[in-house]
Protein backbone atom coordinates (compact mmCIF):
# COMPACT_ATOMS: atom_id res chain seq x y z
CA UNK A 1 0.00 0.00 0.00
CA UNK A 2 2.72 2.44 0.97
CA UNK A 3 4.60 1.40 -2.14
CA UNK A 4 1.57 2.38 -4.25
CA UNK A 5 1.50 5.79 -2.58
CA UNK A 6 5.23 6.18 -3.14
CA UNK A 7 4.88 5.36 -6.83
CA UNK A 8 2.07 7.90 -7.26
CA UNK A 9 4.25 10.49 -5.54
CA UNK A 10 7.13 9.67 -7.85
CA UNK A 11 4.87 10.22 -10.86
CA UNK A 12 3.82 13.59 -9.42
CA UNK A 13 7.47 14.42 -8.80
CA UNK A 14 8.40 13.64 -12.41
CA UNK A 15 5.53 15.79 -13.76
CA UNK A 16 6.48 18.71 -11.52
CA UNK A 17 10.06 18.34 -12.71
CA UNK A 18 8.85 18.60 -16.31
CA UNK A 19 7.19 21.90 -15.45
CA UNK A 20 10.32 23.11 -13.66
CA UNK A 21 12.36 22.43 -16.81
CA UNK A 22 9.80 23.83 -19.29
CA UNK A 23 8.45 26.71 -17.17
CA UNK A 24 8.78 29.86 -19.24
CA UNK A 25 8.89 32.26 -16.29
CA UNK A 26 10.75 32.09 -13.02
CA UNK A 27 7.42 31.92 -11.18
CA UNK A 28 6.47 28.72 -12.97
CA UNK A 29 9.72 27.21 -11.82
CA UNK A 30 9.14 28.39 -8.27
CA UNK A 31 5.66 26.91 -8.27
CA UNK A 32 7.11 23.65 -9.52
CA UNK A 33 9.79 23.78 -6.83
CA UNK A 34 7.14 24.37 -4.19
CA UNK A 35 5.14 21.39 -5.43
CA UNK A 36 8.28 19.27 -5.47
CA UNK A 37 8.86 20.32 -1.85
CA UNK A 38 5.37 19.25 -0.84
CA UNK A 39 5.75 15.94 -2.65
CA UNK A 40 9.15 15.36 -1.07
CA UNK A 41 7.69 16.00 2.36
CA UNK A 42 4.93 13.44 1.75
CA UNK A 43 7.52 11.07 0.31
CA UNK A 44 9.52 11.29 3.54
CA UNK A 45 6.43 10.41 5.57
CA UNK A 46 5.55 7.49 3.29
CA UNK A 47 9.13 6.23 3.30
CA UNK A 48 9.13 6.41 7.09
CA UNK A 49 6.21 4.01 7.10
CA UNK A 50 7.66 1.84 4.36
CA UNK A 51 10.86 1.27 6.30
CA UNK A 52 9.19 1.26 9.72
CA UNK A 53 11.11 4.27 11.00
CA UNK A 54 8.66 6.93 12.21
CA UNK A 55 11.53 9.33 13.04
CA UNK A 56 11.29 10.29 9.37
CA UNK A 57 8.24 12.35 10.34
CA UNK A 58 10.46 14.86 12.11
CA UNK A 59 12.43 15.26 8.92
CA UNK A 60 9.17 15.75 7.01
CA UNK A 61 8.17 18.55 9.40
CA UNK A 62 11.52 20.27 9.00
CA UNK A 63 11.30 19.89 5.25
CA UNK A 64 7.86 21.47 5.20
CA UNK A 65 9.04 24.42 7.28
CA UNK A 66 12.16 25.02 5.23
CA UNK A 67 10.14 24.65 2.02
CA UNK A 68 7.98 27.66 2.78
CA UNK A 69 10.88 29.71 4.14
CA UNK A 70 12.89 28.91 1.02
CA UNK A 71 10.08 29.74 -1.40
CA UNK A 72 9.40 33.08 0.24
CA UNK A 73 13.11 33.92 0.44
CA UNK A 74 13.62 33.26 -3.28
CA UNK A 75 10.48 35.25 -4.07
CA UNK A 76 11.67 38.20 -2.07
CA UNK A 77 15.04 38.04 -3.78
CA UNK A 78 13.43 38.10 -7.21
CA UNK A 79 11.13 40.92 -6.24
CA UNK A 80 13.71 43.24 -4.73
CA UNK A 81 17.04 41.76 -5.71
CA UNK A 82 17.76 42.15 -2.03
CA UNK A 83 16.91 39.87 0.87
CA UNK A 84 17.12 42.51 3.54
CA UNK A 85 14.67 45.09 2.21
CA UNK A 86 12.50 46.28 5.05
CA UNK A 87 8.77 46.03 5.16
CA UNK A 88 7.55 42.87 3.44
CA UNK A 89 5.12 43.08 6.31
CA UNK A 90 5.10 46.19 8.43
CA UNK A 91 7.15 46.61 11.58
CA UNK A 92 6.15 43.90 14.04
CA UNK A 93 5.25 46.30 16.81
CA UNK A 94 2.55 48.87 16.16
CA UNK B 1 -2.33 36.76 28.95
CA UNK B 2 -1.30 36.01 25.40
CA UNK B 3 2.16 35.16 26.68
CA UNK B 4 0.84 32.66 29.22
CA UNK B 5 -1.44 31.01 26.71
CA UNK B 6 1.38 30.81 24.15
CA UNK B 7 3.53 29.15 26.78
CA UNK B 8 0.88 26.53 27.50
CA UNK B 9 0.31 25.84 23.80
CA UNK B 10 4.05 25.51 23.21
CA UNK B 11 4.46 23.12 26.12
CA UNK B 12 1.60 20.97 24.81
CA UNK B 13 3.30 21.04 21.39
CA UNK B 14 6.53 19.85 23.03
CA UNK B 15 4.80 16.98 24.82
CA UNK B 16 3.12 15.84 21.62
CA UNK B 17 6.38 16.03 19.68
CA UNK B 18 8.47 14.34 22.31
CA UNK B 19 6.52 11.39 23.61
CA UNK B 20 9.21 10.74 26.24
CA UNK B 21 8.05 11.56 29.74
CA UNK B 22 11.32 11.56 31.63
CA UNK B 23 11.90 14.22 34.27
CA UNK B 24 14.84 15.74 32.40
CA UNK B 25 12.94 16.09 29.11
CA UNK B 26 9.82 17.42 30.85
CA UNK B 27 11.94 20.08 32.52
CA UNK B 28 13.76 20.83 29.27
CA UNK B 29 10.37 21.26 27.59
CA UNK B 30 9.23 23.74 30.21
CA UNK B 31 12.48 25.64 29.90
CA UNK B 32 12.27 25.65 26.11
CA UNK B 33 8.67 26.87 26.12
CA UNK B 34 9.61 29.67 28.50
CA UNK B 35 12.66 30.60 26.41
CA UNK B 36 10.61 30.66 23.21
CA UNK B 37 7.94 32.84 24.85
CA UNK B 38 10.63 35.32 25.91
CA UNK B 39 12.22 35.28 22.45
CA UNK B 40 8.83 35.80 20.80
CA UNK B 41 8.19 38.74 23.10
CA UNK B 42 11.53 40.16 22.04
CA UNK B 43 10.42 39.76 18.44
CA UNK B 44 7.12 41.55 19.25
CA UNK B 45 5.07 38.85 17.59
CA UNK B 46 2.81 37.82 20.47
CA UNK B 47 -0.47 39.70 20.26
CA UNK B 48 -3.99 39.29 18.89
CA UNK B 49 -2.53 38.58 15.46
CA UNK B 50 0.40 36.37 16.34
CA UNK B 51 -1.46 34.25 18.82
CA UNK B 52 -5.18 34.60 18.17
CA UNK B 53 -6.66 32.84 21.19
CA UNK B 54 -9.91 34.71 20.70
CA UNK B 55 -10.58 32.56 17.61
CA UNK B 56 -9.50 29.09 18.67
CA UNK B 57 -12.90 27.71 19.68
CA UNK B 58 -14.79 28.96 16.65
CA UNK B 59 -12.07 28.10 14.16
CA UNK B 60 -12.37 24.43 15.11
CA UNK B 61 -15.97 24.56 13.96
CA UNK B 62 -14.98 26.37 10.78
CA UNK B 63 -12.29 23.96 9.61
CA UNK B 64 -14.53 20.92 8.97
CA UNK B 65 -16.76 23.06 6.75
CA UNK B 66 -13.71 24.45 4.96
CA UNK B 67 -12.27 20.98 4.38
CA UNK B 68 -15.58 19.73 3.00
CA UNK B 69 -15.63 22.73 0.66
CA UNK B 70 -12.03 22.07 -0.42
CA UNK B 71 -12.85 18.47 -1.32
CA UNK B 72 -15.84 19.59 -3.37
CA UNK B 73 -13.81 22.15 -5.33
CA UNK B 74 -10.86 19.78 -5.76
CA UNK B 75 -13.21 17.29 -7.38
CA UNK B 76 -14.45 19.93 -9.83
CA UNK B 77 -10.95 21.11 -10.72
CA UNK B 78 -9.72 17.51 -11.16
CA UNK B 79 -12.53 16.93 -13.65
CA UNK B 80 -11.49 20.06 -15.53
CA UNK B 81 -7.84 18.96 -15.64
CA UNK B 82 -8.71 15.48 -16.90
CA UNK B 83 -11.35 16.49 -19.45
CA UNK B 84 -9.89 16.55 -22.98
CA UNK B 85 -11.31 19.96 -23.92
CA UNK B 86 -9.88 21.73 -20.84
CA UNK B 87 -12.99 23.86 -20.15
CA UNK B 88 -11.42 26.81 -18.31
CA UNK B 89 -12.45 30.46 -18.42
CA UNK B 90 -10.04 32.32 -16.13
CA UNK B 91 -11.32 35.54 -14.58
CA UNK B 92 -10.11 38.18 -12.17
CA UNK B 93 -12.61 39.34 -9.58
CA UNK B 94 -12.45 42.24 -7.14
CA UNK B 95 -14.62 42.46 -4.06
CA UNK B 96 -14.66 43.88 -0.56
CA UNK B 97 -14.42 41.39 2.30
CA UNK B 98 -16.48 41.99 5.43
CA UNK B 99 -13.81 41.04 7.99
CA UNK B 100 -12.46 43.75 10.26
CA UNK B 101 -9.34 42.27 11.83
CA UNK B 102 -6.07 41.30 10.16
CA UNK B 103 -6.38 37.69 11.29
CA UNK B 104 -9.89 37.46 9.93
CA UNK B 105 -8.78 38.85 6.58
CA UNK B 106 -5.86 36.44 6.48
CA UNK B 107 -8.09 33.50 7.30
CA UNK B 108 -10.45 34.51 4.53
CA UNK B 109 -7.66 35.03 1.99
CA UNK B 110 -6.02 31.73 2.84
CA UNK B 111 -9.35 29.90 2.72
CA UNK B 112 -9.94 31.24 -0.79
CA UNK B 113 -6.47 30.17 -1.86
CA UNK B 114 -6.83 26.73 -0.28
CA UNK B 115 -9.98 25.97 -2.26
CA UNK B 116 -8.73 24.79 -5.65
CA UNK B 117 -10.13 26.94 -8.43
CA UNK B 118 -9.67 30.28 -6.70
CA UNK B 119 -6.49 32.11 -5.63
CA UNK B 120 -6.19 35.36 -3.74
CA UNK B 121 -3.77 37.50 -5.71
CA UNK B 122 -3.98 40.61 -3.58
CA UNK B 123 -5.36 40.98 -0.09
CA UNK B 124 -5.85 44.32 1.60
CA UNK B 125 -8.31 45.63 4.14
CA UNK B 126 -10.55 47.14 1.47
CA UNK B 127 -10.28 44.77 -1.41
CA UNK B 128 -9.46 41.22 -2.42
CA UNK B 129 -8.32 40.45 -5.94
CA UNK B 130 -9.14 36.85 -6.74
CA UNK B 131 -8.14 34.79 -9.75
CA UNK B 132 -10.73 32.16 -10.61
CA UNK B 133 -10.14 29.16 -12.84
CA UNK B 134 -13.68 29.36 -14.24
CA UNK B 135 -16.31 32.07 -14.34
CA UNK B 136 -18.50 30.26 -11.84
CA UNK B 137 -15.59 29.73 -9.42
CA UNK B 138 -14.61 33.39 -9.71
CA UNK B 139 -18.15 34.63 -9.18
CA UNK B 140 -18.56 32.28 -6.24
CA UNK B 141 -16.23 34.22 -3.95
CA UNK B 142 -18.24 37.47 -3.92
CA UNK B 143 -20.39 37.79 -0.80
CA UNK B 144 -19.95 34.08 -0.30
CA UNK B 145 -20.96 31.76 2.50
CA UNK B 146 -17.23 31.57 3.32
CA UNK B 147 -17.13 35.33 3.87
CA UNK B 148 -20.01 35.15 6.36
CA UNK B 149 -18.56 32.16 8.15
CA UNK B 150 -15.12 33.74 8.56
CA UNK B 151 -16.72 36.92 9.86
CA UNK B 152 -18.56 34.84 12.41
CA UNK B 153 -15.35 33.02 13.39
CA UNK B 154 -13.57 36.31 13.79
CA UNK B 155 -16.12 37.39 16.40
CA UNK B 156 -14.66 40.86 16.44
CA UNK B 157 -16.62 43.47 18.39
CA UNK C 1 6.78 47.78 -1.19
CA UNK C 2 3.30 47.31 0.15
CA UNK C 3 2.47 45.67 3.43
CA UNK C 4 1.69 42.01 2.99
CA UNK C 5 -1.03 40.98 5.37
CA UNK C 6 -1.01 37.22 4.80
CA UNK C 7 2.74 36.80 5.14
CA UNK C 8 2.89 38.91 8.27
CA UNK C 9 0.18 36.97 10.10
CA UNK C 10 1.66 33.63 9.04
CA UNK C 11 5.09 34.66 10.25
CA UNK C 12 3.75 35.78 13.60
CA UNK C 13 1.89 32.51 14.08
CA UNK C 14 4.61 30.20 12.81
CA UNK C 15 7.87 31.54 14.22
CA UNK C 16 7.36 30.51 17.89
CA UNK C 17 6.63 26.97 16.80
CA UNK C 18 9.70 26.85 14.59
CA UNK C 19 11.84 27.98 17.51
CA UNK C 20 10.32 25.39 19.82
CA UNK C 21 10.81 22.73 17.19
CA UNK C 22 14.48 23.66 17.03
CA UNK C 23 14.82 23.19 20.77
CA UNK C 24 12.98 19.87 20.54
CA UNK C 25 15.47 18.69 17.93
CA UNK C 26 18.30 19.88 20.17
CA UNK C 27 17.16 17.93 23.23
CA UNK C 28 16.14 14.75 21.41
CA UNK C 29 19.42 14.28 19.58
CA UNK C 30 19.99 10.95 21.27
CA UNK C 31 16.47 9.59 20.55
CA UNK C 32 15.95 10.37 16.91
CA UNK C 33 17.48 12.30 14.06
CA UNK C 34 18.81 15.66 15.10
CA UNK C 35 21.28 17.27 17.40
CA UNK C 36 23.14 20.51 17.67
CA UNK C 37 23.79 21.18 14.01
CA UNK C 38 20.20 20.68 12.89
CA UNK C 39 18.83 22.65 15.83
CA UNK C 40 21.18 25.52 14.97
CA UNK C 41 20.05 25.50 11.35
CA UNK C 42 16.36 25.54 12.28
CA UNK C 43 16.89 28.39 14.75
CA UNK C 44 18.72 30.35 12.08
CA UNK C 45 15.86 29.59 9.65
CA UNK C 46 13.42 31.14 12.12
CA UNK C 47 15.54 34.28 12.39
CA UNK C 48 15.94 34.44 8.60
CA UNK C 49 12.18 34.03 8.13
CA UNK C 50 11.68 36.90 10.57
CA UNK C 51 14.18 39.02 8.65
CA UNK C 52 12.49 38.26 5.33
CA UNK C 53 9.05 39.20 6.57
CA UNK C 54 9.80 42.15 8.84
CA UNK C 55 12.99 43.38 7.21
CA UNK C 56 16.65 43.24 8.12
CA UNK C 57 16.55 46.17 10.58
CA UNK C 58 13.91 44.46 12.70
CA UNK C 59 15.92 41.24 12.71
CA UNK C 60 19.02 43.19 13.72
CA UNK C 61 17.09 44.66 16.64
CA UNK C 62 16.11 41.14 17.70
CA UNK C 63 19.54 39.57 17.20
CA UNK C 64 22.20 42.31 16.98
CA UNK C 65 25.48 41.54 15.24
CA UNK C 66 27.34 41.61 18.52
CA UNK C 67 25.06 38.96 19.99
CA UNK C 68 25.35 36.78 16.91
CA UNK C 69 29.12 37.09 16.84
CA UNK C 70 29.48 36.35 20.53
CA UNK C 71 27.23 33.29 20.04
CA UNK C 72 29.69 31.97 17.46
CA UNK C 73 32.55 32.41 19.90
CA UNK C 74 30.59 31.11 22.89
CA UNK C 75 29.74 27.90 21.04
CA UNK C 76 33.38 27.18 20.28
CA UNK C 77 34.31 28.07 23.87
CA UNK C 78 31.73 25.65 25.28
CA UNK C 79 32.99 22.91 22.96
CA UNK C 80 36.60 23.56 23.88
CA UNK C 81 35.66 24.00 27.52
CA UNK C 82 34.23 20.49 27.67
CA UNK C 83 37.46 19.18 26.19
CA UNK C 84 39.69 21.10 28.57
CA UNK C 85 37.50 20.14 31.50
CA UNK C 86 38.17 16.52 30.55
CA UNK C 87 41.90 17.19 30.84
CA UNK C 88 41.46 18.94 34.18
CA UNK C 89 39.55 15.97 35.52
CA UNK C 90 42.46 13.73 34.60
CA UNK C 91 41.52 12.38 31.18
CA UNK C 92 42.37 13.29 27.60
CA UNK C 93 40.99 16.19 25.56
CA UNK C 94 37.23 15.63 25.02
CA UNK C 95 37.32 12.59 27.28
CA UNK C 96 33.70 12.25 28.35
CA UNK C 97 34.16 9.36 30.76
CA UNK C 98 35.60 11.48 33.53
CA UNK C 99 32.77 14.04 33.62
CA UNK C 100 30.59 12.04 36.03
CA UNK C 101 30.95 9.17 38.45
CA UNK C 102 29.99 6.47 35.98
CA UNK C 103 31.00 6.39 32.34
CA UNK C 104 27.51 6.36 30.76
CA UNK C 105 26.45 9.49 32.61
CA UNK C 106 29.73 11.16 31.79
CA UNK C 107 29.23 10.32 28.14
CA UNK C 108 25.71 11.77 28.15
CA UNK C 109 26.70 14.94 29.91
CA UNK C 110 29.72 15.53 27.71
CA UNK C 111 27.80 15.03 24.48
CA UNK C 112 25.00 17.26 25.73
CA UNK C 113 27.30 20.21 26.31
CA UNK C 114 29.19 19.64 23.08
CA UNK C 115 25.86 19.69 21.22
CA UNK C 116 24.90 22.92 22.96
CA UNK C 117 28.15 24.45 21.75
CA UNK C 118 27.56 23.22 18.20
CA UNK C 119 24.02 24.63 18.20
CA UNK C 120 25.22 28.06 19.32
CA UNK C 121 27.97 28.25 16.74
CA UNK C 122 25.91 26.94 13.85
CA UNK C 123 22.93 29.22 14.44
CA UNK C 124 25.29 32.17 14.90
CA UNK C 125 27.23 31.44 11.73
CA UNK C 126 24.10 30.86 9.65
CA UNK C 127 22.50 34.08 10.84
CA UNK C 128 25.70 36.02 10.25
CA UNK C 129 26.04 34.61 6.75
CA UNK C 130 22.47 35.67 6.03
CA UNK C 131 23.09 39.18 7.38
CA UNK C 132 26.16 39.54 5.19
CA UNK C 133 24.33 38.22 2.15
CA UNK C 134 21.30 40.42 2.70
CA UNK C 135 23.54 43.46 3.04
CA UNK C 136 25.52 42.75 -0.08
CA UNK C 137 23.35 44.85 -2.38
CA UNK C 138 23.63 48.01 -0.32
CA UNK C 139 27.40 47.74 0.02
CA UNK C 140 27.76 47.32 -3.75
CA UNK C 141 25.56 50.37 -4.30
CA UNK C 142 27.73 52.52 -2.09
CA UNK C 143 30.96 51.43 -3.75
CA UNK D 1 -13.00 -3.92 12.26
CA UNK D 2 -9.32 -3.75 11.51
CA UNK D 3 -10.13 -5.13 8.06
CA UNK D 4 -12.53 -2.25 7.38
CA UNK D 5 -9.93 0.20 8.67
CA UNK D 6 -7.33 -1.31 6.39
CA UNK D 7 -9.58 -1.01 3.36
CA UNK D 8 -10.42 2.59 4.24
CA UNK D 9 -6.76 3.44 4.67
CA UNK D 10 -5.92 1.72 1.38
CA UNK D 11 -8.60 3.77 -0.32
CA UNK D 12 -7.33 7.05 1.21
CA UNK D 13 -3.73 6.40 0.19
CA UNK D 14 -4.69 5.46 -3.35
CA UNK D 15 -7.04 8.44 -3.75
CA UNK D 16 -4.39 10.73 -2.27
CA UNK D 17 -1.77 9.43 -4.67
CA UNK D 18 -4.13 9.84 -7.61
CA UNK D 19 -5.00 13.42 -6.59
CA UNK D 20 -1.31 14.27 -6.20
CA UNK D 21 -0.62 12.93 -9.68
CA UNK D 22 -3.65 14.79 -11.14
CA UNK D 23 -2.46 18.04 -9.59
CA UNK D 24 1.03 17.58 -11.00
CA UNK D 25 -0.47 16.63 -14.37
CA UNK D 26 -2.48 19.86 -14.32
CA UNK D 27 0.73 21.71 -13.53
CA UNK D 28 2.06 20.47 -16.87
CA UNK D 29 -1.15 20.79 -18.86
CA UNK D 30 -2.56 24.20 -17.91
CA UNK D 31 -1.88 27.05 -20.33
CA UNK D 32 -0.50 29.84 -18.14
CA UNK D 33 1.08 30.50 -14.77
CA UNK D 34 -2.05 31.46 -12.82
CA UNK D 35 -4.08 28.51 -14.01
CA UNK D 36 -1.18 26.21 -13.15
CA UNK D 37 -1.33 27.37 -9.56
CA UNK D 38 -4.90 26.09 -9.29
CA UNK D 39 -3.75 22.66 -10.34
CA UNK D 40 -0.84 22.68 -7.90
CA UNK D 41 -3.15 23.54 -5.03
CA UNK D 42 -4.88 20.17 -5.51
CA UNK D 43 -1.61 18.40 -4.74
CA UNK D 44 -1.01 20.66 -1.76
CA UNK D 45 -4.41 20.15 -0.17
CA UNK D 46 -6.53 17.17 -1.07
CA UNK D 47 -3.80 14.86 -2.30
CA UNK D 48 -1.55 15.48 0.67
CA UNK D 49 -4.34 15.23 3.22
CA UNK D 50 -5.74 11.98 1.88
CA UNK D 51 -2.27 10.42 1.91
CA UNK D 52 -1.70 11.61 5.47
CA UNK D 53 -5.17 10.42 6.50
CA UNK D 54 -4.38 6.98 5.12
CA UNK D 55 -1.19 6.90 7.18
CA UNK D 56 -3.02 8.17 10.29
CA UNK D 57 -5.49 5.29 9.97
CA UNK D 58 -2.56 2.89 9.80
CA UNK D 59 -0.82 4.44 12.78
CA UNK D 60 -3.84 4.33 15.07
CA UNK D 61 -4.04 6.41 18.23
CA UNK D 62 -0.34 7.06 18.73
CA UNK D 63 2.03 10.00 18.75
CA UNK D 64 2.90 9.09 15.16
CA UNK D 65 -0.66 9.98 14.20
CA UNK D 66 -0.29 13.27 16.08
CA UNK D 67 2.83 14.09 14.10
CA UNK D 68 1.09 13.27 10.83
CA UNK D 69 -1.72 15.58 11.92
CA UNK D 70 0.87 18.28 12.57
CA UNK D 71 2.18 17.89 9.02
CA UNK D 72 -1.38 18.27 7.74
CA UNK D 73 -1.89 21.40 9.85
CA UNK D 74 1.43 22.82 8.69
CA UNK D 75 0.26 22.38 5.09
CA UNK D 76 -3.04 24.06 5.96
CA UNK D 77 -1.12 27.16 7.06
CA UNK D 78 1.88 27.32 4.77
CA UNK D 79 0.69 26.14 1.36
CA UNK D 80 -1.90 28.92 0.74
CA UNK D 81 0.57 31.50 2.02
CA UNK D 82 3.27 30.38 -0.40
CA UNK D 83 0.74 30.28 -3.24
CA UNK D 84 -0.56 33.74 -2.40
CA UNK D 85 2.96 35.16 -2.18
CA UNK D 86 3.80 33.64 -5.57
CA UNK D 87 0.66 35.01 -7.24
CA UNK D 88 1.16 38.44 -5.73
CA UNK D 89 4.81 38.57 -6.76
CA UNK D 90 3.99 37.45 -10.30
CA UNK D 91 1.36 40.17 -10.64
CA UNK D 92 3.66 42.79 -9.14
CA UNK D 93 6.24 41.81 -11.76
CA UNK D 94 3.63 42.51 -14.43
CA UNK D 95 2.83 38.95 -15.48
CA UNK D 96 -0.65 39.26 -16.99
CA UNK D 97 -3.02 36.34 -16.56
CA UNK D 98 -4.58 34.72 -19.56
CA UNK D 99 -8.26 35.55 -19.31
CA UNK D 100 -11.41 34.15 -20.83
CA UNK D 101 -12.68 35.90 -23.95
CA UNK D 102 -14.74 38.96 -23.08
CA UNK D 103 -12.78 39.72 -19.91
CA UNK D 104 -10.83 42.96 -19.76
CA UNK D 105 -7.23 42.11 -18.81
CA UNK D 106 -6.10 45.63 -17.98
CA UNK D 107 -8.79 46.59 -15.50
CA UNK D 108 -10.49 43.64 -13.87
Amino acid sequence: MFAAGAIALLVALALALVRAILGPTVFDRLQAANTIGTVAMLMLAVLGFLTGRPEFLDLALVYGLLNVVGTIAVLKFFRHGDLGAPGEGVEPHP
Amino acid sequence: MHLASLGIVLYAFWLLLSGYFEPFLLAAGAGSALAVVLLSRRMHIVDREGHPIQMIASVLLYWPWLIKEIFKCAWDVSRIILSPSLPISPVLVRFKPTQKSQVGLTTHANSITLTPGTITVEATQDEFLVHGLTRTAGAGVIDSEMDQRVSKVEGYR
Amino acid sequence: MTRDLVLRVLGKVLIPFVLLFALYVQFHGDFGPGGGFQAGVITAAAVIFYAIIFGLPAARRFAPDRLVESMIAAGVLIYGGVGVFGILMGGNYLDYFVLAHDTVHGQERGIFWVEVGVAFTVSGVMTKVFYQFAERRRVVDEA
Amino acid sequence: MSMALDILSWFCMLAGGVFCAIGAFGLVRMPDFYTRMHAASITDTVGAWLLLLGMILQAGLTLIAVKLLMIALLLLFTSPTATHALAKAARARGLQPLLAPGEDPSKP
